[in-house]
């Protein structure tokens, strides 16, 4: 179990961290939309997480911190 | 809980202004990275580029000079000589740094300067709207080379880093790409090195970053990926032209 | 004690006098002699050379060296300066301190090498893009250069602005006696460069240092434009210099500056012995223009001259500065060509008429003239008594 | 006081140095000086001059048009340059190797054959000191001694040995003149 | 038929039916279009497009492709065209007739990208070395971009000069309707260009071609520059263009170009309307600048208002034609910045006082005004009285 | 009797103004002749460079354009673009082609640029009175490095052919000599070789030649040959370095 | 007669091509038109608008600095631009993306649902039709007629086939104005 | 038997035909100075001259003609 948060406002819905994730936990939100009109992603299964960061190194935005 | 990854100081909390899915990103965090693991990042002085990176200024944590198009170098090479002590660098596109600044990044390399280059190569000149680069491929449509660009006629992709090997003044000089998590990896450390080789006098030293460009490319963040993969490696080959690996 | 120099060594000299320890630049003739004397010296007062590729990487080293923090030097002549227009534009966009120096030759196009002042309009206008301007000294001889060149120093960092020594051929190429001991001292008012991107480490009272000329959005762009312009107004006050020579009474005002001003004095010498009332003025920074200084030339101004080597440049600023008061005229020589002081005289006497005496005068100078005679005149009495006595004594043998 | 000197030659011929020697010593001598050399292309082959101005006060021009002093070392620059001097003027020049043909009547003339004599003192460099030391004495602008002093100063430690030679050329110049 | 264009894509299409085949640019934002544009077209028609590896590049390729003969064009953006200066001044110098677009954005530096108006000093006072000058022609709308474009071309080959189309972002990057049906002719008095350096098999009338502005000797090159001069001359005399609108009678006369002009002509249309005599006095060729327009208001022009996008530029030429004869003001907006309406006519009515009536104006007025009353008194009367029969007859329910 | 040798019609008889034993006068020789003997010497056009070859105009007897320094390979590409079926050379000396003019051959090159650059390499800036070039050596004194050329401080010489062979623009590169009979004839012979793989379209065209500057070395025609012979091609090696001899 | 349009949305919306319509119209329908696009650096993500002038004489300033009629596709572009119109102007928003809160009171005022609408005709890239529809429909600066034709000519050969689903889309946004 | 011709207007003297020749037969003329003063060079000896034209080959000036 491991917690990744990524700062939605500087999220741009790229997708990069989606397919990076090696555990396919990562998902964008196609509900939500943030205040520059992209829609975020988010870890849908902390308890999955490996804390590897994938998702982290391949974020543009450097919007994903990574705890363990 | 222990943090595994989070933004380094290196860089400032300002949210970047590339599109979504552009890597320019992430090679403004392992550059950052690589600086702060090095302990020389918060002396360090940076030079932007004229190009989509041309607000580095705002990201980098450090002292920064925003340069003419294409002379990077040439204000490297002005700052290095005042601060010999510090690790100064560009970060510039293959339109800066390969097209009208030529003359500014042979004659650093050749002159040895102790400067790193970071050299973002996208094939393409992202921030006017996707105009064919001098390192745009062989066949790749632009907005100034709209049925590809025909070789015959304007010629072909520059391998900077095969060229500026032929100098006696590069002391490190490699290509690398960040298409996936292991690319990206290798990408820091290369950058690492040669900010070390640099920081010991080697001499010149330069990083060729293969990036995408979604936006000009016409594609998604994930085919650009792709497409980098696929199409520039191939033209470009990865690896160490001058120098060895630390 | 002085010393016998070339002008452009002896603003090479000068510079490092002035603490500039720092030159980039690439050769081009007639101001060969700055970077090689500084090849030579720089390195024996711990300071760096560095020939450029070309003139535009040493005007972005110097833009890199500035914004450094370093007082830092370039050199170049006519052609080499077109080249680097974008670069003087982004020095003064971005606020960075540093001395250009421009030895001018005929133009346009490759011209030739002879001296010319055709770059007048490139210098005081900004040949580069945008609302800027650089502060444009002109020496008219070794010592001025000397003089200025070290003055630039002082007043590119005291407005943070890119200030340009403006020479020709002649001025670089000539030597003439110059004191190199006086001892140069920055002027008082200098603050520290802590603006300077120099890899310092941030403290709250210095954070990192950012040199920029991009401001994306217009309104802010536009402020950055106005602070630049109340600085040129500041630097229009304060820095304006200029020479008068002989203008009491002058009639005729002839405004020269540097070599052609040396030419214009002789001139204007050789004019007042024959009556002539004429005077010079002298502008020493070309940016400012002295208007002040020429508009109170109006008293007894009836017209005035300008006389440039080029087809007319500054005479447009004389022009702003009588502003229709009087009659402007102008002489100008070309490529290379150095007027000569007959031509000028010539162009003098087609606008200064010899000086007309009022009533009074005349008649002073008549009753001086009859006095004179009568005095003469009782001393040839008096030789002509005693030469007869010697003659009658027989002592004049 | 004013006087204008003009010194050409071929370039190698040393005439720029005539010229700041001159220059120097009367900069030595408290007056007014100036200095100003032909400048070109820099490749070989061609003339040189210089102007030289001595003066009681400011100088103007350092330009010399019309010369009243002029020394031509070889043929072109006599040919140049003897034609713009006013009358009364002083020419000297290089006899060696120009032939006294064709020259003016309304100026005074000496003719210092400098190579003959530099040649008699096994030292063909210093053909221009010969000249210098002919100038000196036919115009007494400036002193013998000053200029010696100069030229010692010029000369440095290096090629203090050189001090004799150059003396004694200028003498055999000087004496020509007397 | 007309058809909406962008002006920058309208330059474009219309050098192509110029006859411009070869265009040699690097991009830049404002002014993107016109390369794109050319890299599709010019294979349509047998020319050829390159985008050189920068700015100095691709000034050089049109000196060899213009000297060799062809009808070329570069276009570029402020801090492009001052990296263009000495190619510039070497076209000028060895008169080689080519077209140069500047669409100029906001400096100095890197400044921004917004249309600006701050390269009029580089632009007609020559940025690069030398005393040069290229013709320069600044459109006001995109119809008048494709008009002048077409001009330029014929100005260049008969005067084998550079000419500058000075557009600024407003005029690159709208779109307006322009007629592109028309079909351009060369003007009937250009010549075949024999001095073209093309290769062609020498012959005794037609010897070999040499392109080249460099001379040795000063008194040579002081004469060429003395053609160059007459025939800058001769430029000035027969190419001068301006535009009136509303002169008649006006006390308040406004000079402005390009983007400026058009917000300026809204201004004083409003003005006129509240009663403000105010006219606009537009050039259209910046040099040569039209001097002796702005004279012939003198008439009636109590003052002069020149409004600029940059901090001052033309407004000194403005100066010089007035002469002092007239106050001249000046509006200037920086950065990016384009004035609005509502700014100039503030601007406008400190300088201009609504226009007073005559006597015999103001007795006409209320003799009017009685006429009316009485009018409308009768009409009120008639109202009263049926108001008043309506309610009597109870009809007004 | 037969002439066994004389004066090339593609060389005007305006005496050159080059110094005594400068070969400068060799190569414009060896350049009109093979000019004249391909047959394409009337109708070719030249560029002459800044540098002391910037009379070059008044030599060869064909059309010729004047360039600004360094930008001869631009303005032979607007040339060449306009006549493309006629023969277009630049002639360059070092400091035009390797220092300022950097970019501008470099972009010719990998344009593959159908023109023929002939590099006149004499190691130092001679027009304007012997400051260092790029091509300066190592330790060779120079009006600007007066204590010779310090490769810590200011580099190393810019190996131009080496360079330029790594673009696939270029077609043909070779670097010959001048400094005796033998090398002058195979120099000729490569020049020949260029210009007709230019009028083959092959691309790109560069003979470096290296030359004497006696007058700025400071030494005797004879003794300039000579330094040529045992300084400058050691650093300078010759050979091909693309394309094939034919 | 002058008109001064806005229509301002995220980059992508199609904004700068309602506007380019509007003025092809209207100036096939012999008014004197202008169309000026915001511009910025390339990167995207940012915003767009664009500023159209329609006029029965030739135009002044092709910038709307004041707009009369203000079409606004997306939240940022209403809070920008909506105080800066005139008392008595008309907005047209897109209700799909914006609520209807904090309306100014002193305008006209048209919800369109852009979206949902283009959704329904399951061709999402037509939301703009739909409101450049609503837009003829509330100004009638323009006619049905010349818009329908003007679209086909800009639609070409090449994209004839969407001819009918963007008429759809124009005919849904008039409705909602009638 | 050969001819050797030099234009002495245009040689300057350099030596280099001198240094060339294999029948070292080509001497500077230490007597004569031309217009530019220089000592020209010429064929001291044709009758040993084998036309083989190295000394034009290497003349800088081109002022060489050879014929035989
Ligand atoms: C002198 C000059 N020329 C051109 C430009 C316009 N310009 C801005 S960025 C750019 C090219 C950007 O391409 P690249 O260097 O590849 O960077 P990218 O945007 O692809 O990261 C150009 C040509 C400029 N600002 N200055
Ligand atoms: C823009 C510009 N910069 C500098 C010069 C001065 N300049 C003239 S020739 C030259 C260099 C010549 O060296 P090179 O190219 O090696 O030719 P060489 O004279 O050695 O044959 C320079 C720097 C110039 N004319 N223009
Ligand atoms: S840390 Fe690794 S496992 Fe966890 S979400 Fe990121 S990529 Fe997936
Ligand atoms: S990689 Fe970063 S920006 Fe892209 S979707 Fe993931 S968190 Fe958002
Ligand atoms: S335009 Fe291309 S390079 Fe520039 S930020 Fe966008 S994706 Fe990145
Ligand atoms: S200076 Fe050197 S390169 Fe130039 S002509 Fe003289 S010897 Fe030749
Ligand atoms: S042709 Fe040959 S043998 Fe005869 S002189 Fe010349 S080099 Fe000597
Ligand atoms: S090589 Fe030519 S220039 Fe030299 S000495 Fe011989 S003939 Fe004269
Ligand atoms: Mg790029
Ligand atoms: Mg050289």
């Amino acid at each position: 179990m491991a917690s990744v948060t990524v700062n939605e406002e500087l999220c741009k819905g790229c997708g990069l961290c989606v397919d990076a994730c090696p555990k396919n936990i990562m998902r964008l939100d196609s509900a939500k939309i943030n205040q520059k009109g992209y829609h975020t992603a988010h870890c849908a299964e902390p308890e999955n997480c490996i804390a590897c960061a994938f998702c982290a190194t391949m974020c543009p935005e450097v919007a994903i911190t990574v705890e363990k | 809980m222990a943090v595994v990854f989070e933004k380094t100081e290196l860089l400032t909390d300002l949210p970047m202004h590339y599109c979504p899915g552009c890597t320019h990103g992430i090679i403004h965090r392992i550059v950052a990275e690589a600086l702060d693991e090095l302990g020389i990042g918060k002396t360090a002085v940076g030079v932007a580029p004229v190009g989509c990176a041309v607000f580095a200024y705002d990201y980098f944590n450090c002292d920064m000079m925003e340069a003419a198009h294409g002379r990077a170098p040439a204000v490297a090479t002005g700052i290095k000589r005042v601060c010999p002590d510090k690790c100064v660098f560009t970060y510039q596109g293959d339109g800066d740094l390969a097209s009208i600044g030529t003359a500014e990044i042979v004659h650093a390399a050749t002159r040895g300067e102790k400067i790193t280059a970071i050299f973002v190569n996208n094939a393409i000149y992202g921030m006017t709207g996707g105009q064919m680069a001098p390192t745009t491929l062989p066949g790749q449509v632009t907005t100034t080379s709209p049925n590809g660009r025909d070789v015959e006629h304007c010629g072909y992709p520059v391998p900077m880093c095969e060229m500026l090997a032929t100098l006696s003044g590069s002391a490190y000089i490699q290509r690398v790409s960040v298409h996936d998590v292991k690319h990206v990896k290798a990408a820091k450390k290369a950058i690492k090195n040669a900010f070390a080789a640099q920081m010991e006098n080697k001499g010149f030293t330069m990083i060729e970053v293969l990036s995408t460009c979604p936006t000009n490319w016409g594609l998604s963040p994930l085919e650009a990926v792709q497409w980098l993969k696929d199409n520039m490696i191939p033209a470009y080959p990865l690896g160490v032209f001058k120098g060895a690996e630390a | 004690m002085k010393k016998l120099m070339k002008g452009n060594e002896a603003i090479a000299e000068a510079a490092v006098k002035a603490g500039c320890r720092y030159f980039f630049g690439y050769p081009i003739t007639p101001q060969n002699e700055i970077p090689e004397y500084m090849s030579r010296r720089l390195p024996e007062v711990g300071g760096c050379f560095l020939q450029a590729e070309s003139e535009l990487a040493a005007i972005n080293m110097v833009y890199g060296a500035g914004g450094a923090g370093a007082r830092v030097m370039t050199s170049s002549s006519s052609p080499g300066i077109s080249l680097k227009q974008e670069g003087i534009s982004y020095l003064a966009g971005a606020e960075v301190p540093c001395v250009i120096v421009n030895i001018m030759r005929g133009g346009p196009g490759l011209g030739g090498i002879q001296p010319a002042q055709s770059d007048y309009y490139q210098a005081t206008r900004g040949g580069g893009h945008g609302d800027y301007r650089t502060c444009v000294l002109a020496p008219a001889s070794v010592q001025e250069a000397v003089d200025l060149t070290q003055l630039a120093f002082d007043i590119a960092d005291r407005y943070r602005n890119p200030v340009m020594v403006l020479g020709d051929g002649m001025i670089g190429q000539m030597m003439e006696p110059v004191d190199m001991d006086k001892s140069y001292r920055p002027a008082v008012d200098l603050a520290d460069k802590i603006w300077a991107a120099n890899g310092h480490i941030p403290t709250p009272g210095r954070p990192r240092s950012i040199i920029n000329s991009l401001f994306i959005d217009p309104k802010v762009l536009e402020r950055h434009c106005e602070r630049l312009d109340a600085k040129y107004k500041k630097i229009a006050e304060s820095e304006c210099r200029w020479q008068e020579e002989m203008l009491e009474n002058a009639e005729l005002v002839v405004v020269a500056y540097g070599t052609t001003s040396r030419v214009v004095r002789s001139a204007i010498r050789k004019c007042r012995q024959q009556g002539l009332r004429v005077g010079l003025l002298r502008p020493i920074t070309l940016f400012p223009f002295p208007t002040e200084a020429i508009r109170n030339t109006l008293g007894t101004a009836k017209c005035y001259l300008a006389v440039e080597m080029s087809a007319g440049q500054m005479v447009d600023d004389v022009r702003l500065a009588v502003n229709g008061e009087r009659p402007v005229h102008f002489y100008g020589r070309m490529g290379g060509m150095v007027p000569t002081v007959a031509e000028i005289m010539d162009e003098i006497r087609k606008y200064a008429t010899p000086y007309q005496k009022t009533p009074a005068e005349i008649a002073l100078d008549s009753a001086i003239d009859e006095k004179f005679q009568s005095v003469t005149d009782a001393v040839g009495h008096i030789l002509q008594r005693t030469r007869k006595k010697m003659k009658a004594t027989g002592s004049g043998k | 006081m004013e006087k204008q000197f003009l010194i050409a030659g071929f370039g190698g011929q040393g005439v720029l140095l005539i010229g700041q020697l001159i220059a120097k010593t009367a900069m030595a001598e408290g007056r007014e000086v100036s200095w100003m050399p032909s400048y070109g292309p820099e490749m070989r082959g061609g003339e040189a001059n210089c102007a030289v101005v001595v003066s009681d006060e400011a100088i103007g021009s350092p330009l010399v048009s019309e010369p009243e002093i002029l020394v031509a070392m070889n043929k072109p620059s006599l040919r140049k340059f003897m034609p713009k001097m006013p009358a009364g003027g002083l020419l000297l020049y290089n006899s060696s190797l120009i032939e006294d043909r064709n020259l003016r009547e309304d100026i005074r003339i000496i003719a210092v054959p400098c190579n003959e004599i530099a040649e008699s003192l096994s030292t063909p460099r210093v053909a221009n000191m010969v000249m210098l030391g002919a100038l000196q004495a036919a115009t007494k602008i400036f002193s013998k001694e000053v200029l010696l002093a100069v030229m010692s100063e010029w000369l440095g430690k290096k090629k203090a040995h050189l001090f004799e030679v150059n003396k004694q050329a200028l003498g055999m110049g000087r004496a020509l003149v007397r």
